[in-house]
């Protein structure tokens, strides 16, 4: 795996043996947006609700104010109340985290997209990039034009993760590739996660210019990438959760042809059992293709013919023949 | 339109213990008034009396606290304008009631709009309004924007409006307050004709010989409550004035001169573009340049003026308003740019910014106090303070000086008998002749070396008005120079050392005001005699 | 003066049965919701059960109110001359950067280092305002449009920097982005002690009771001095109330229009600062936005005055405290914004009402000193 | 006459800026300039700034100012959003235009009944707008609920039932697309006139046809209806209208219901576009929309072109961050014209020399213009790709540029924002 840090153990393992404790309280804060957000929280929500059903966990989540000025308070109000471990889901509470770890330092914080900061703090981090070259491989192998494009939301490092990994991705299958790429709005602004009419736009003039299909990282404006795709009678790639899956419009589900998977709920279970199995912070837990904490869905079986040489990136990353750039 | 019958036997209007208070004040107190149809009816009534007020009710804008109003006979209640329009009332409101950014049109037809298919008819209101203004010899061009008309005409359009809704009884609050006496003339002349198709017209004014002249009963307001009913056949203006205020009618009338032989101002070549200010080329005399506008066809609002005021002088402009007294002021202030050359005590202020210009002692009384001259959500002692921020007493270093400030309005207030309660109350809480006692208070004080006073008294009672004469005088012996500019031409006359006529733009006549006549100088003012009459 | 004592009761009372009305509207929201009102109130009012956990409640709900009462201020100086800064969002973006930028290119002993910080923060946010004064002043620009469009364009700007020329260091994995760290001595030191004055435990949150307090007090009584007592003030004043005046006054309104800009302009560069110089030592990707529009709503609610704002800001920050408790006791956190928005209609309504009952009453009072003829004057 | 003369003059700007177009296409190459694609985006991003501009002048010539567009256009996304998924497109759109006119209401309630000061009002609004939806979409979307298993979630609504239809014009821009073919040529002129035309009829949402034909229906209305009169006599001079039996409390409560129902509108257009209710997807429009009618003087053609220049430069952005540097192209050849029109009226003068107004400001003035020419070409040549940074805020700059460049005689309504009580004046 890439960087430095320990790699998750294993694959979840079904129910657990373990009989539920009612001493676990987990609590979680939620980034922007909070719940209910069919996305990132609700994939981080998700997790959380399988540990409290297998796990037996008690659980609180909270959703920060609209600005997000109070993602420390959420916090502390946690630990207050005496939840341990406590999750805060998006980079965003990176500083956060670490302040309040300094502050309970007998509470075990986990931050997902951030590095560990504390000895108490354990990094969940995901290889988007890794995740996102397969996407890349997918989408030049089946795009006949050799033109592909990439849809950004929000121009955050975070989203230009997803870009390096994509665009890796498509120049290993086709060197000389066309790849369009646009971001909605700049870093600060986040109505570009937001804005499916921007993203329809954006993804329009990439399919009229001959891109067969585009992969996008913009939160709900994916729906325009989405909707500018059935339009065009082409192609496009989903991304978070099996977009085919939780994307209701029929209409819209043919055009995605895969996504591209983060497992913010493997990771958040798996860090609350970790927890309840005695592991302490410190280090970070780097969800990569080698534990399929990033993928590809298979949904509509789009990409089955594709299967083998998909496989075949995916070893040379895990095994470390192929690094993938975080950065583009 | 018949005329009513019953109109004929009934009076047209009927007031009956008529109260109205408001916060602070009781503006009217059983008021009684009868008024008989097709009759020209005057109220008259000091500043504050109440006359607005009572017409306001009349008209449906207001409502009456106690008393009855009957309209022909018949008991009537308003809730709204629209309620007393539809028994055939109609009122020019002392404020002209236009909107400016609409047509002559616009405003006439608003709320009684002829429409066809859902639209506004303007073709059908156009000609109904042409004709009423033939009928009535009221000049008027519908389509004209009320912005660019003189108050002449706006007042025309106050008329129009009225007639257009066919009311028969007609309210005129203080109609003549900006007219020339040619114009008071005109409108009269209106009026008479209406009267003999059957009108009845109820008129206030402050002007007692226009009263005399028009009215055929007359009603006199004080404090609030009906004291007299009069024939004008029987009273005289002074006379009348008595019954206002019980006091004697003053006279602006000065003979003897002050006039010295040092220039306090000196005014040359004042030049106004209406359409904007560009710089005047390096080396080009104004006069040249105002040459090549004129040839060029441009609208010059002031044209190459000049004129001296010596210490101790009052020069008088007589001009029909709109002929380029507010840009003549405004440029002498530093408030519009202007080509030419503005001189005080010999020096060149001609770049100089307002606030130097005041610094070097230039009082300014301006003619609309709401516009320019009070802050009116502001306390009286803050409005002492206006005009004066650098200056003591309101000011010490970076600071205003409240308490220098307000013990400087205490004397104001004592000094020019502003009626308020306190120096805190604010400015909008008082009358209009008070807030005017305030101004000119204000600007006389900090011995001003040069006044602009346009319409020192206008809308002033008369008691008030004499004061501010006084003080006027008073300074002007002290060696005031004064820029007075007014429509009251009566004022004009016996206050001025010199009297000029502004028309259109230009400086055209120079009168001696101890030979001249109201109606000649009216005859000057409407270009109806041109040329210049040297003294 | 009994009018006035009235009046101000009156005042008071209006404003109490609209923050009353504002409650029960939201209770039967709360209601609706399935909620239990109660639980929503005690959850206002819960600052924890430790005390180490009120401590860091109260400390939460002042440096809320802090940055919130700046931005009040800035939005306030506009208002007073009529004109309407949206741009405080911009100004204080711009200022931020710009001034955890400067404050980190060096390190000099505290009382030094602060006070050049937060002099280039006001120096940033007074030359952004700037734009939109001088487009105003020389071509007649509106400044709504202007400042909604400069905000945009600050955005974009701060996105940039923050990323080039401004950029500081940070770990490979890390996707915030930040400016680089302030030194020790930029950090303005805390209040904590006033808890133990109190007997209370301090804070132990990190940043505690922010220092920057003190200077958002200092702020406000300047403005108000600024405002109510001098000349400039003065000018200001009578410029918002009559533009034609003013001028006929010897005011220049261009000079106005820029000057009462800029210092909106520079206070709005003060509103990220607590934040900065208080716990996050650097302009980074957690930098709170959205300050600049709740301003708006505190200066107004505030009616334009320190005290005012000072008071509208306290109450904004207290219920927004309360987001994290709404959602332990179950209820919908949005019911904050719900009584915010409802609080800021409803007090100006009621003193619309109070305004015209004191005048009913003023009425009747001069109704019964009522002489035979003569009108009454009352003081007003 | 004059309106004749002056409809003329907009004719001929708008070729000549075609013409220019088509220069700068041709020599940069750029073909997004004037492609059918960037004016169908064009249109899809001014019409919701339109409608809310519009909702802006509704009030605005009423004498109320709306500063709570925003909040209006939020409430008229959820209540699209949620009467959409439940019964289709129609119903949201009635439910949208509902939702912005509670809005409305609440702000005429507030201002015109209670005389509260209209900017308070507004933001106020502005706060409850995204408070109320984000809350009731957390009661009524939150997991468990019909609307989560149709597809909800607290930040979006289940997808409309069914899509609303768009429409092309027959033979030119459908069927056999006679000016997609046109467009396809890329010839001088030609091409850029047809591009345009298919843009702005090609796969038109009705809701567009709606607002487009609500800027005439508004000018109809205000400008020549006795009710139109009315409603801008309450802007101008309400205390006139009123001392003319004009019911101006009830004229202001209809206006501004109106406002509040046409930034709905907006909303409901996100929503069409979008197919569903997104928290957060009106991203400041209404303050745009706002910024669009005081950009078009408070009249419904200068808010169009308002609406439009801002759509124009967003979609041209988002379309293609190349084709932004040609605006220094644009701008290059914008400043030479203005020198050329300076020159010329220096030499053609027939004056004697000493009255010829040749100020130094003159000179500077066109220095400036050579020197702001010379860099833009130099920044056109040089520079390929702006920072993306750059690139996001060209709508927001090209309105600055353009308010700096046209001379301001914004004239608003003269009683805009003044609270009116009946019987009161000052
Ligand atoms: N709307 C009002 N609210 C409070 N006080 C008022 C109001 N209107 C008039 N007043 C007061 O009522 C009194 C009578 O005013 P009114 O306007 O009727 O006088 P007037 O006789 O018309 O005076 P003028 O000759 O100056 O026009 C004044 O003291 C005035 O201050
Ligand atoms: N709403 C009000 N509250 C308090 N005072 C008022 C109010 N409306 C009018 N007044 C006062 O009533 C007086 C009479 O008002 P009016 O409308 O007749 O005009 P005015 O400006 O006073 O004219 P004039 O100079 O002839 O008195 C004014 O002095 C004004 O200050
Ligand atoms: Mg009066
Ligand atoms: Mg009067």
């Amino acid at each position: 795996g890439g960087g430095g840090g320990t790699t998750a153990s294993q694959e979840p393992t079904g129910a657990s043996s373990e009989a539920p404790k009612a001493s676990l309280k987990v609590g979680l804060a939620f980034d922007v947006g909070g719940r209910g957000d069919k996305s990132f929280n609700d994939a981080a929500y998700a997790g959380l609700e399988k540990a409290k059903t297998e796990l037996g966990a008690e659980i609180k989540e909270l959703s920060p104010s609209a600005d997000g000025s109070n993602r420390g308070d959420l916090l502390r109000q946690l630990a207050d109340a005496e939840y341990n471990p406590i999750i805060g889901v998006g980079f965003a509470y990176a500083e956060d985290i670490k302040k309040a770890a300094t502050e309970y330092p007998d509470i075990q914080f986990a931050v997902v997209d951030s590095a560990s900061n504390a000895p108490n703090v354990t990094g969940l981090l995901f290889a988007e990039e890794q995740g996102s070259y397969l996407a890349g491989v997918a989408a030049a192998t089946k795009a006949e034009s050799g033109h592909v494009g990439f849809v950004g939301g929000v121009e955050s490092d975070l989203i230009r993760k997803f870009e390096a990994g994509f665009v890796a991705g498509v120049k290993s299958v086709k060197a000389d590739a066309k790849i369009d790429i646009k971001y909605l709005t700049p870093d600060g602004d986040f109505t570009g996660f937001k804005a499916p009419d921007k993203g329809k736009v954006a993804a329009e003039k990439m399919f009229q210019d001959g891109a067969d299909i585009v992969y996008h990282a913009a939160g709900d404006s994916g729906l325009g990438v989405f909707q500018a795709a059935a339009a065009a009678k082409k192609k496009a790639i989903g991304v978070d959760s099996d977009q085919r899956q939780t994307v209701k419009e029929t209409d819209l589900q043919p055009v995605i042809m895969t996504s591209m998977l983060k497992r913010v709920d493997v990771g958040v279970f798996e860090f609350i059992k970790a927890f309840q199995g005695g592991a302490k912070g410190g280090s970070d837990v780097i969800y990569d293709l080698k534990v399929d904490g990033v993928g590809l869905s298979t949904t509509g079986g789009e990409i089955d013919d594709i299967k083998d040489k998909l496989d075949a990136a995916k070893k040379d990353i895990v095994d470390g023949k192929i690094t993938v750039p975080a950065k583009p | 339109m018949s005329a009513d019958t019953l109109a004929t036997v009934k009076p047209a209007v009927e007031l009956e213990g008529i109260t109205k208070r408001f916060p602070g004040v009781v503006a009217n107190h059983d008021i009684r008034i009868t008024v008989q149809p097709g009759t020209v009816h005057a109220i008259v009534g000091e500043n504050g009396a109440g006359k607005s007020t009572l017409m306001k009710i009349l008209y449906g804008m207001q409502k009456p606290d106690e008393g009855t109003i009957k309209v022909n006979g018949a008991e009537v209640s308003f809730r709204t304008p629209s309620d007393a329009i539809g028994v055939g009332i109609g009122m020019v409101h002392q404020h002209f009631m236009l909107a400016d950014n609409f047509t002559v049109l616009e405003n006439i037809v608003l709320g009684a709009e002829p429409r066809k298919l859902g639209t506004l008819d303007r073709a059908a209101a156009r000609r109904r309004i042409t004709e009423l203004a033939a009928t009535h010899g009221l000049r008027v061009d519908p389509d004209k924007l009320v912005e660019d008309l003189g108050v002449g005409d706006r007042q025309r359009v106050e008329i129009l409006k009225v007639l257009y809704r066919g009311a028969r009884i007609l309210i005129l609050d203080e109609p003549t307050a900006v007219l020339v006496p040619q114009e008071v003339e005109e409108l009269f002349q209106n009026l008479r004709e209406l009267k003999s198709e059957g009108l009845t017209v109820i008129f206030i004014s402050h002007k007692l010989d226009e009263v005399l002249g028009i009215a055929d009963a007359i009603t006199v307001i004080r404090r609030g409550t009906t004291v007299a009913s009069v024939n004008p056949g029987e009273v005289t203006a002074r006379q009348l004035a008595e019954l206002m205020v019980g006091s004697e009618l003053p006279t602006p009338e000065t003979r003897e001169s002050t006039v010295t032989d040092t220039v306090a101002l000196k005014v040359s070549s004042l030049t106004v573009e209406a359409d904007g200010f560009r710089p005047v080329p390096k080396g080009t005399p104004v006069s040249l340049y105002a040459d090549k506008l004129r040839q060029e066809g441009k609208r010059l609002l002031l044209d190459d003026v000049s004129f001296d005021i010596h210490k101790g002088e009052i020069l008088g402009i007589a001009g029909v308003e709109g002929n380029g007294q507010s840009e003549l002021i405004e440029a002498v202030m530093g408030i519009r740019p202007a080509h030419g050359r503005v001189e005080l005590d010999g020096r060149d202020m001609t770049a100089w910014s307002t606030l130097r210009r005041r610094e070097s002692g230039i009082g300014y009384i301006p003619e609309d106090r709401h516009r320019q001259g009070l802050l009116l959500e502001a306390s009286l002692w803050e409005n002492r303070i206006l005009g004066h921020q650098t200056r003591r007493p309101a000011r010490s270093g970076i600071w205003v000086d409240r308490r220098a400030s307000k013990a400087d309005t205490e004397r104001i207030v004592k000094d020019y008998d502003v009626r308020t309660p306190s120096v805190e109350t604010l400015a909008l809480a008082l009358s209009g002749g008070n807030q005017q006692k305030l101004i000119v208070g204000r600007e006389m004080s900090g011995e001003p070396a040069f006044l602009i006073a346009a319409h020192p008294t206008r809308g002033v009672d008369v008691g008030a008005q004499a004061a501010i004469w006084d003080h006027l005088r008073d300074a002007r012996a002290a060696g005031l120079a004064v820029l007075l500019i007014s429509a009251d031409l009566d004022e004009l006359i016996g206050l001025s050392d010199t009297i000029q006529v502004i028309y259109r733009g230009r400086l055209v006549a120079a009168l001696d005001p101890s030979d001249v006549t109201p109606e000649r100088l009216g005859g000057y003012m409407t270009g109806a005699i041109a040329g210049t009459e040297e003294t | 003066m009994p009018a006035g004592l009235n009046r101000a009761l009156l005042t008071v009372a209006g404003a109490v049965v609209a923050i009353l009305l504002a409650i029960a509207i939201c209770s039967v929201a709360i209601i609706i919701a399935g909620g239990s009102p109660l639980d929503a109130l005690a959850a206002f009012f819960d600052f924890g059960t430790s005390e180490r956990a009120q401590s860091n409640s109260i400390a939460t709900f002042l440096n809320r109110a802090v940055p919130l009462f700046i931005a009040g201020l800035a939005v306030a100086v506009g208002f007073r001359m009529n004109l309407f800064n949206i741009g405080v969002e911009g100004q204080y973006r711009i200022a931020a950067i710009c001034a955890a930028y400067v404050g980190s290119t060096f390190t000099a002993p505290s009382w030094i280092q602060i006070p050049v910080i937060i002099v280039v923060a006001a120096l940033a946010g007074g030359l952004y305002a700037l734009i939109p004064a001088v487009m105003k002043v020389t071509r007649g620009v509106n400044e709504v449009i202007a400042t909604i469009m400069l905000n945009y364009i600050a955005i974009n700007l701060s996105s940039y920097l923050v990323r080039g020329l401004f950029a500081g260091e940070r770990a490979k994995t890390d996707v915030n982005v930040t400016t680089p760290p302030l030194p020790d001595s930029a950090m303005f030191p805390n209040l904590n002690a006033v808890f133990e004055w109190f007997g209370l435990l301090p804070p132990t949150r990190e940043g505690g009771l922010w220092g920057f307090l003190l200077v958002a007090v200092v702020l406000g009584l300047g403005v108000w001095l600024v405002l109510e007592r001098t000349r400039f003030g003065f000018n200001v004043k009578a410029s918002g109330l009559n533009a034609p005046a003013a001028l006929a006054s010897g005011v220049n309104p261009k000079t106005m229009v820029i000057a009462a800009m800029v210092m909106s302009g520079a206070i709005a560069g003060l509103i990220g600062l607590p934040e900065i110089l208080g716990s996050s030592g650097a302009y980074n990707s957690n930098f709170t936005a959205g300050l600049g529009f709740l301003g708006i709503a505190v200066a107004l609610l505030g009616r334009n005055k320190p005290v005012g704002i000072a008071i509208a800001a306290l109450l904004f920050a207290f219920l927004d405290r309360a987001q994290g408790a709404l959602q332990f006791a179950d209820v919908p956190a949005s019911v904050v914004t719900i009584i915010q928005g409802a609080i800021v209609l409803l007090v100006v309504m009621a003193n619309e009402v109070t305004k015209r009952i004191a005048l009913r009453l003023e009425e009747r009072r001069a109704a019964q000193q009522l002489g035979r003829n003569t009108p009454v004057e009352v003081t007003a | 006459m004059t309106r004749v003369g002056k409809y003329h003059v907009v004719l001929i700007g708008i070729a000549a800026l075609i013409l220019l177009m088509s220069l700068v296409r041709i020599v940069t190459g750029e073909n997004d300039i004037t492609s059918s694609g960037t004016f169908a985006a064009a249109l899809l991003l001014a019409v919701p700034i339109g409608l809310a501009g519009l909702g802006g002048l509704w009030a605005e010539r009423a004498g109320v100012v709306n500063i709570g567009l925003e909040g209006m256009m939020v409430l008229g996304t959820w209540f699209a959003g949620w009467a959409g998924y439940q019964w289709g497109p129609v119903a949201a759109l009635v439910a949208g235009l509902l939702g912005g006119a509670l809005g409305g209401l609440l702000h005429a309630i507030a201002t015109v009944s209670f005389g509260v000061d209209h900017i308070i009002s507004g933001v106020a609004i502005n706060l409850l707008g995204p408070g109320v939806t984000r809350f009731l979409s957390e009661v009524l979307y939150k997991e468990g609920t019909p609307a989560s298993d149709a597809g909800a979630g607290i930040t979006t609504s289940p997808a409309l039932a069914s899509n609303p239809p768009e429409v092309s014009l027959p033979l030119f821009s459908g069927g056999p697309d006679v000016l997609g073919l046109l467009e396809n040529t890329h010839w001088f002129l030609l091409s850029d006139v047809a591009g345009i035309l298919r843009g702005l009829t090609h796969g038109v949402n009705v809701l567009v046809i709606l607002a487009v034909l609500l800027l005439p229906l508004t000018y109809f209305v205000l400008w020549h209806t006795a009710f139109g009169l009315r409603l801008r006599s309450a802007g101008e001079n309400p205390w006139a209208a009123e001392s003319l039996g004009v019911n101006v409390y009830l004229i202001k409560y209809v206006a501004v219901i109106i406002s509040g129902a046409f930034a709905g509108l907006g909303g409901v257009f996100l929503v069409f576009v979008s197919t569903k209710y997104v928290e957060g997807q009106t991203a400041g429009r209404g303050f745009i929309g706002l910024a669009a009618m005081i950009f078009g003087n408070w009249r419904p053609g200068g808010l169009a072109a308002g609406a439009a220049l801002f759509g124009y430069a967003d979609g041209l952005q988002l379309r293609s961050s190349e084709a932004v540097t040609s605006f220094f192209l644009f701008g290059a050849v914008l400043l030479l014209v203005y020198l050329a029109l300076r020159i010329r009226r220096l030499l053609a003068s027939d004056q004697p020399a000493e009255l010829v107004v040749r100020g130094a400001r003159q000179y500077t003035q066109m220095g400036a213009a050579v020197v702001g020419a010379a860099l833009l070409f130099w920044l056109w040549l040089t520079v390929d790709k702006l920072p993306n940074e750059f690139v996001f805020i060209t709508p927001h700059v090209l309105t600055l540029l353009v308010l700096l460049v046209a001379s301001q005689r914004l004239r608003m309504p003269k009683a805009d924002g003044v609270s009116y009580r009946r019987g009161e004046q000052h």
